[in-house]
């Protein structure tokens, strides 16, 4: 796994472990809308492809969801 | 164009709502009330004869030229000590005046060199305008007898000479260096004709006292007694122009006073709203760069980075790298392609930057150093209140009662507005430091900080939050403000929230190692004090939680009701001359200018149809990201434009790593910086003495930048831009930044109003300026948050990843210094070089001790990530278990040893914290020897003539 | 407000179709072609440094200070003697520029006294601007060499001082004495280090000299070489504010430089359109009368002549003169009541005055002093022309080729007009003058008159036709001129006239004693040199056929074709500062502003409604006639503003009887004048230093006059006017003189576009203003005559009643000289007596001789009318039967001898003709010492408090 | 007589003698308009009352022909 796939992870769990007061549910919700408008598309499709199972709770459910949207937009 | 002094009404203006008529030479004048008869004369075009009174200084009354006549009054009052009286009848000319006038003019001339046509001064000097004034045409004394002639000049000060024998011991140096500056490092020793200036303890020079080199005395001399170097070197300037510093965020105005296409000297313009006549070493003195010898003048270009560069052609070296860009988007698409816009250029030179990427690229992967500094700060603040910028103007801390000063250096960083703070200070204004270190703010010549809160580094947020804990738990919230201006239910969630006994001070103190009791004042001093101000720097944003600390701040100043008038907010003192600029201008990969997101389709559409291109709608790459894809190699070509980013950004290893990974790196600089060493391309930039544009800074004040010599290297810096954009094809005809500044005020909301024609007319103006703010916004947020309902945002402390343990027991913490700038590009290539010639390592004494180090001791400086030596300086200034450095020098390259952890929101990288060991070491790395060896190889020139 | 030196550019303004780009100090500036590099560079705002450059000199390329480097050019050339050239590349500022300045300096300071603190020039002189411009900081050589310190000041000037040691010879003071006043008094004697500056021979100091006190060389000199006293004394001045002369007609533009109250001195403004930055002594130096002693400060009244003046308030004043008033005009009428407006007071004061008198009085009984000088003027070209004014700008003499001077004596009268002349003769121009006396043009340093042809006093007319038959007779009329512009059946009416053989140079010749030989040349010359311009003075206006001579020299301008274009035309040199705008203002009895007749009643009825009262539709006395009827006892009451008839107007038994007669004099004015021995109500005048206004000068051009100082006497002349008017039972609420003159535009169509916010902006205009000429007019009758069709008028010569014979063979005849200025109520209060404390008598030495009467004697001088005694000059100036004398001092009162004939048009007196016998005389006569005996009688003050 | 008289006959007959140069009807023409232009009412009423035999010619018709139009459009 390359370095910009663990950093990716980091990212990802970072932010969420800083939303996470909000509750779970907004928590979720942010941490989707903060990648969302933040990643490059790059950055998205590196984590849509990852082993999502690493991350924390709220960092995956939150990935799934943008996944799950993205696929929606898609189709 | 012609040379003028700027007009000195003798005493400082005074405000009042009371108007007061009186008659002055048979003139009548109406002036406010506690307005000086002297500043009355001079406001109708009179002129009192004065040796003692400056319009920037309080009167003092000493020198008994300004007398006049008051009719009905007895005897002769001074003029800067009398307040005019309504129906007050002056005369400032007569007989009886002229001969008292003539009586003390004989005696400060009888005691004065008479060598005015040699002398540095001459034409220039009050001593001389006054002695032509009163129009005394004999001394009786004549020079023989005792005097203070012959006395050594002390040339120790780079930038100043202080010449004894022509100084009048009026006091203007030493009250400049008190009210002005807040140094007070001079002194009158002695009494009447024993009395002599003094910079600090008797044997001290100018240089070896506290003097920290300002120039407000060298300013408030009215002789030649303090005179700058260059002016005794070339003569007296003929011509001035009024422009804006290029070095830090609070944007002061100069004028560059030159001659021929020589600049004589710099000096601070008062009328200037930023710096109000006031300057530091830096702007004021630390311009010799503009013409050192380092600097590139010409366009070089090379195959590879280990050949020597090839001195070419503008036309060649833009062919050369418009056919690289083509290759590399033909072969990867346009997002391989990506740019670094420069917080060092103006307004109109960055938004070309991020013009050329956007829609010459064809890619969004633009981004700025603010990235590195106050990302968190755009972030923090717009969640808030809906802003990415501060709330106030500089002038409004003159109405604060107390100021909370979180993770910044103001006299370092910003020196002007640490003046003006200190002012406020000794006026009587509370303040409380938050800060790792004892910065200087915290005890120094009439200051004290109530409360020093020295908190343990990447600690920020805890201790924001037990401040909130203690203001909503001691019922200290301003309930009718958060009623009325913010959303009540998300207030009572954060209230809830910071109530939880877990954020109180007393259980937080274990991790923050701040006394719970002091923190506990502090907040109640900052709730109940009055107006109360947040001042912060780097030392908030520069974490893991930098976005976090801001919005904390954000809500400290919310829970108060500190927010929406004078005296009080938010204020970010930002970085580099124009990173507030560079953010306003689109330089970040997710919003176009007026940080508006790409995905607002409205926006991008405007966007697309004022330039005639298709823009990409997902955001792109940050730095950090760029260099990740770079080392992928999905991203290859670079345009970095006033940027060292191998030197100010961390790790850099990973930086290195990432730029020789890249197909193309095209560096558009001054000089041949550390970044350079991986380009292959180089373009070389202009100073921003040679061009015309704005700056904008921290308090949103857009600021004209006057060219007052040719660019040296043929184009001004947006010039280049447009001709790189249109060797790829684009099709820009820009001729004067004022036309660039006219396309951002067009798709700009927050922009509407500025033009270059009105800049010149009103001197400056402070975004928004627009429809609903058409004079602009010196406060902001005044009837209501930009966001509409101002958000509290629950902030959880998480502690960073970066732990100290046995093999890294120390946390480094970074900062900079007083005399530097920035990666010292600048600053490095001027005289400032005698007060920092190397960066260093501060370390408590107790901590020196286990490791066998003492005061100049070489140390090795290691981290998880890289190592480095420095010299150690031992000092109490440093809490047990933390040391500090600083960046300036790429000998040392501090940011080897920094880590890529970074803020959670925006990337902004955590140099403020990193586990560290520090050992005795004999010399420099080898990474260092092996760096320095490669920049060598790298920079070095062919010089044959370009095959034109 | 504030004092800065006019800008200098270094040398002349060229002017040239073609433009020249060239880049000096890396920026762009294109300038005419011709301009010289010094110039260009001055005029993008840098300054290259000079010391024998000054833009009002030509280049003279001796002091190497302003070497430049032209890339390209070898060396380094002066940069004041050569001219641009396109593409050129000029650096002002290297450091081998620097170098060799710092050379040259050296020298300079090498040998200057070191005393700039005392020095006079301190902070205005040239050598310390450009020693602080090329910043030498130390001299090699010291200050113990061969030197010309120490030598002696020449302060024999009464208004400036002469201090070699401060003289860097330069030269600009001997190129200002010829180039711009071309007097030629100021040389260099020796050479190299030997020079020095002198003043005429060697013995000579300036008084002594040829110097005629112009102040050309102390506004060039650019030390304190030449310095004026008042600044010696009193120091730099602090402000300046740009005013009008109130000397002579020429309006020369000053710049009134001030200190407090203090005027320090009077400099020429280098923009004024009418001097172009030159001056004459009266102008520059005769101004210390505003604040001299003698002048009264407050209201007087008195009962009757022989009482002493009782100082009384204002209010008492005007109730007392508004009593007075009523009671005459309810028992006598209002036609019993009238006034004299001044030439020396402003356009809207003027006014003012003769709507008191028509509207307020209720009569046309107005009269102005140019019915005295230039009545003739006004009657004359109205009549050939349609406008009673001079044809041309005084800078059209620049393109004259023949200059045809008929009675008058420019370089006394109206220097600084004479000195532009000079210049033009100087270039080449032909000179012919008619006139009695060899005035000093006709043989003077570098100026040679073609012809002079001497007439006998009186005999202007005959001359003139003389001119005209020569013109006819020999075929040298413009008949395609004036077919176009005149009508063609008076021209023949006229041709037929004049080439009578009666009116041929040699049939004429006994009467004008003009050799007929020297008549035809001038004529021929006159005829066929080029543009040919006519200049005339007193001496065609002051004969019994004034108004006849001004139509002749109208028919010769016509017949020629010399009208209408640039470098031609008719002028009038008017005497007193505003005589053209008085007579403009509608000071003469028969008509309204702009020259329109009472009985115009479109024009009347015009007036009545603006001002909302019934004028007089007759036309009122002139001033004659005023003291005739008010010896018949039918006009009872005068309002003198500004004017001395008593001294000035000829006959003056006459004057004094009328004056004696009249129950009410009111002087207005600044001195108990010699009418103020008659006057019962004296009203303290203002200067011009103290009051807004315009005044109007030779060249119809308007121009402001400012305030730079408080009345004195508590009001401006135009407020006292109002308050007169108010007393009497007016409703006037003038607030400042710009609502007058917006009056005189509203009613006045040749003043239409006239505004004092234009003239703030403009400088000047020049009148006609209106839709027509939108921009003024500085010439006249360019597209055709305003009348139509210029007008040939036959003008028969009719020999004057007066005669001599055996009691009075010698013709007596006035002017005025350099020094003094009318009746010397001025003039003779300042240190301008040096050159003139009394009338003299000159007289051919063959006349003085028959009579026993040597250089020295005092005389008695004898007419029909009165006598006096005076002391002669014997000299050839005068004609043998011709004696010439001045009326400037009330001690002689040559008027006492002037007979009270007059013009036939206008009653304009025959000042230059009177019979006289002089003879030997051992004191004043006994007229004199009763007049003297009356006059201090007269002056008495009783000095009580008024009871207020 | 009056002296003034006397100035009032000596200024009539100046500008009739200026004036005829241009023939005797222009002359007197001109004159009399020269008068009625420039002379206040007491200054024509004292030359109407005098004795006009005193006057030249050209003079005397002028003023002969101004006192006719004054009584003319005095009726």
């Amino acid at each position: 796994m390359s370095s910009t796939q663990e950093k990716l992870r980091r990212m990802a769990d970072q932010i969420a472990t800083n939303l996470q007061a909000r509750g779970h549910e907004e928590a979720v919700a942010a941490t989707a809308e903060h990648i969302w408008k933040f990643w490059d598309p790059r950055m998205k499709a590196g984590i849509f492809a990852d082993d999502l199972s690493v991350l924390t709770p709220i960092a995956r459910e939150a990935i799934e969801k943008l996944k799950a949207d993205a696929q929606q937009s898609a189709a | 164009m012609g040379y003028e002094r700027q007009a000195d009404f003798g005493t400082p203006e005074v405000k009042s709502d009371q108007q007061v008529t009186l008659t002055i030479d048979g003139r009548e004048v109406t002036v406010p009330a506690g307005t000086t008869v002297m500043r009355a004369a001079a406001e109708c075009g009179g002129s009192i004869p004065k040796l003692c009174a400056t319009d920037s200084l309080n009167q003092f009354g000493s020198c008994r030229l300004c007398l006049v006549e008051i009719e009905g009054a007895r005897g002769t009052p001074a003029s800067c000590t009398t307040p005019v009286g309504p129906g007050m009848v002056v005369h400032t000319q007569t007989p009886r005046l002229e001969k008292l006038r003539k009586g003390v003019m004989e005696l400060y001339i009888s005691d004065h060199p008479l060598d005015c046509l040699t002398c540095s001064a001459n034409n220039d000097c009050e001593l001389q305008d006054q002695a032509a004034n009163v129009g005394l045409r004999d001394v009786r004394y004549g020079y023989q007898g005792e005097n203070h002639m012959g006395q050594d000049v002390d040339t120790s000060n780079p930038y100043f000479d202080f010449s004894p024998d022509k100084c009048i011991v009026c006091s203007r140096c030493v009250r400049a260096c008190g009210e002005t500056q807040g140094t007070f490092a001079l002194t009158v020793d002695g009494r009447g004709f024993a009395s002599k200036i003094s910079a600090g303890q008797s044997g001290d020079d100018f240089l070896s006292s506290e003097c920290v080199s300002c120039g407000a005395c060298v300013q408030a001399c009215p002789t030649s007694a303090l005179m700058e170097k260059s002016v005794v070197e070339h003569g007296k300037p003929e011509r001035a122009v009024v422009t804006t510093c290029a070095y830090c965020g609070v944007g002061c105005t100069f004028r560059a006073e030159m001659k021929g296409e020589q600049l004589v000297r710099m000096v601070p313009w008062k009328d200037g709203k930023a710096n109000r006549g006031h300057s530091c070493v830096k702007g004021r003195f630390a311009w010799g760069y503009a013409n050192h010898q380092d600097r590139i003048l010409k366009p070089m270009i090379r195959d590879s980075i280990d050949q020597p560069w090839q001195e070419v052609s503008w036309e060649e070296a833009l062919s050369y790298t418009a056919a690289k860009i083509k290759s590399i988007k033909e072969t990867y698409g346009a997002r391989a392609l990506g740019g670094i816009t420069s917080s060092r250029c103006t307004n109109e030179e960055t938004f070309l930057v991020q013009k050329l990427i956007r829609g010459g690229f064809g890619s969004n992967n633009v981004d700025t150093c603010a990235r590195v500094c106050h990302s968190p700060t755009g972030f923090g603040l717009s969640q808030a209140f809906g802003t990415s910028a501060g709330t106030q103007d500089f002038d409004s801390v003159m109405d604060a009662d107390v100021i909370l000063l979180i993770g910044a250096n103001p006299t370092d960083g910003h020196p002007v507005f640490a003046s003006r703070m200190k002012r406020r200070l000794r006026q009587g204004a509370k303040l409380i430091v938050i800060d790792p270190r004892r910065i200087d703010l915290v005890r120094s010549p009439h200051i004290n900080a109530e409360h020093h809160l020295p908190l343990q580094p990447g600690t920020n947020v805890a201790v924001l939050t037990s401040i909130a804990h203690v203001i909503v738990t001691e019922g200290l919230a301003d309930e009718a403000f958060i009623r009325e201006r913010c959303d009540w239910d998300e207030y009572q969630d954060w209230a809830r929230f910071v109530s939880d006994e877990k954020h109180s001070p007393e259980y937080l103190e274990a991790v923050t190692k701040v006394p719970a009791e002091t923190v506990r004042q502090a907040a109640r001093l900052y709730a109940t004090g009055g107006n109360g101000a947040i001042y912060y720097g780097l030392g908030v944003t520069e974490h893991s939680q930098g976005s976090s600390t801001v919005m904390a701040i954000a809500n400290l100043a919310m829970v108060t009701g500190n927010i929406g008038r004078r005296g009080v907010g938010v204020n970010p003192l930002r970085g580099q001359n124009n990173v507030q600029g560079s953010c306003d201008m689109g330089s970040f990969p997710h919003e176009l200018s007026g940080y508006r997101h790409l995905s607002d389709s409205a926006t991008r559409q405007m966007f697309e149809k004022d330039w005639g291109v298709s823009l990409d709608p997902e955001p792109g790459l940050r730095i950090p990201n760029m260099l990740d894809a770079a080392v992928d190699g999905t991203f290859r070509a670079i345009y970095i434009q006033g940027e060292d980013i191998l030197q100010s950004d961390p790790d850099t290893h990973h930086v290195a790593a990432g730029l020789a990974a890249m197909d193309l790196v095209i560096v558009h600089d001054l000089f041949l910086n550390e970044t350079a060493n991986y380009a292959t391309v180089f373009l070389p930039g202009s100073t921003f003495l040679e061009k015309d544009g704005t700056f904008t800074n921290a308090e949103r004040r857009i600021q004209p930048v006057r060219k007052v010599m040719e660019p040296a290297n043929g184009y001004a810096d947006w010039e280049i831009t447009q001709m790189l954009a249109n060797a790829i094809g684009c099709d820009w005809n820009y001729t004067h930044p004022s036309e660039i500044l006219d396309e951002i005020a067009r798709l700009t909301p927050t922009f509407t109003g500025v033009s270059w024609e009105r800049l010149e007319r009103e001197g400056s103006l402070q975004w928004p300026v627009n429809e609903k703010f058409p004079d602009g916004s010196p406060i902001m947020h005044v009837d209501g948050f930009v966001r509409g309902k101002g958000k509290f945002v629950v902030t959880e402390y998480v502690p960073t990843d970066e732990r100290t343990g046995p093999r890294f027991p120390l946390l480094l913490t970074t900062g900079r210094i007083l005399s530097q700038y920035n990666v010292g590009a600048q600053t490095r290539r001027t005289a400032n070089v005698v007060w920092h010639h190397e960066d260093v390592l501060e370390m408590h004494p107790t901590d020196a001790e286990n490791r066998g180090l003492a005061d100049g001791s070489w140390a090795r400086l290691a981290s998880r990530t890289g190592e480095t030596t420095l010299r150690v300086v031992v000092t109490d200034r440093v809490a047990p278990g933390v040391v500090y450095t600083t960046f300036h020098h790429p000998a040392t390259q501090a940011n080897v040893v920094t880590t890529d952890y970074s803020d959670w929101a925006t990337n902004c990288p955590e140099y403020k914290v990193t586990a560290v060991q520090v050992t005795p070491s004999n010399g420099p790395s080898e990474w260092q020897e092996e760096y320095n060896a490669q920049a060598e190889r790298s920079r070095r020139i062919a010089h044959v003539e370009p095959a034109e």
